[in-house]
């Protein structure tokens, strides 16, 4: 099992996934409508590092975190 | 050094505290930028969210950069509402020399705009609304949209 | 505004004197920029002299280039003697936006180093030698000499 | 009568003279064997305003400056 979790503004409780890579978390993603306009412009974090690829497994107990487009200062 | 703060920022404290630290550092030039929040299109304030633990490891980052510069930088951040005319940010960069500081400043201010994992919302009428137009995506974004 | 102080600035006090001025006129950004001396080059301290009236029209004309974009400018510098380890000058800029800020303070103070009327001497075993290596002549010298 | 002050490192007291314009100033000064390697390198105020050329009239009153290279900060 992976958790997913939804930083900032995006107002969804995290999710437990029984997923091996990224590949299946955007497949299951992309089905909620809720999302769809997020997952275009937000990064994704595996246990804390950011991704550029979908090419990643995951082994249970990662934490993957949605980060939506920031604006500190 | 990096410190989040609930609320506003006590902008001469932080900025006295800073300069007390590094003052026997042997640093010609100190830099801070600090960031107020603007009246402007009807907000009484701001709020934010932070995700430390990203965070941590971007200015850990920057720390490394300022480092191989002989440099140092400190940053102050607010978490929760900040209202008009309160200071929500500090960054500041001490170095031997002025023009590594100038340069340094910049570019750190600007990658802090730009990858920063916080988020910023606009306090309207009690609201607290994303300010989505202001806000970047960050660097490899997408990757779990739609082909 | 600008200030000129005999010896070492106190650098917390101008810093929030500065930021509680401007805290209220609506400027998003407020960067200091805050020169410390160094020991290096055996010196003691370093000891200044200013020639104000020609200081005064050099930052006025900077004060009207930083009012043409919306931002003010404000300079605190010491004349006579400055010890190790303490601050002889803070330029400041407040502006709306963070990119302008960022510019002009790094134009501000690289224009201060070539422009304005300020000669500096090391401090070295009770004596004061002027730092003639370190400085620029103004632009336009050498009309007087022989052609 | 016009006077002239040195600023800064210049060790000099300042003159009085009787000239109507720079290059006047220009050929009294070049006589002055302490101020030939100044004079490479200062740059000249009438009544505080810097001057780019020579091309300047003088007239009774005048105050004249000598700024040698500046390091502030």
């Amino acid at each position: 099992m992976v958790r997913v979790e939804f930083l900032g503004p995006i107002q969804k409780e995290a999710l437990e996934l029984d997923i091996i890579n990224l590949s299946e978390l955007a497949t299951i993603l992309q089905k909620d409508e809720e999302l769809k306009e997020w997952l275009e412009n937000c990064a994704v974090a595996v246990n804390d590092t950011l991704m550029n690829s979908l090419e990643c497994e995951l082994k249970n107990g990662d934490k993957i975190s949605l980060l939506p487009p920031v604006c500190g200062g | 050094m990096l410190n989040l703060y609930d609320g506003a920022l006590d902008v001469p404290k932080i900025l006295k505290e800073w300069y007390e630290e590094e003052v026997q550092s042997n640093y010609g030039a100190y830099i801070p930028f600090v960031g107020t929040v603007r009246s402007e299109g009807g907000i009484d304030g701001l709020s934010f969210d932070i995700y430390e633990p990203i965070l941590k490891s971007w200015f850990a980052s920057w720390q490394k950069r300022a480092k191989e510069k002989g440099a140092v930088i400190k940053m102050a951040h607010s978490f929760g509402d900040v209202m008009l005319h309160e200071s929500s940010y500090i960054a500041a960069v001490f170095s031997p020399k002025r023009r590594v500081a100038l340069e340094f400043i910049d570019e750190f201010v600007e990658d802090f705009k730009a990858s920063a994992p916080i988020w910023k919302y606009d306090l309207i009428d009690g609201q607290r609304i994303y300010a989505k137009e202001r806000s970047t995506a960050i660097k490899g974004s997408g990757i779990l949209g739609e082909k």
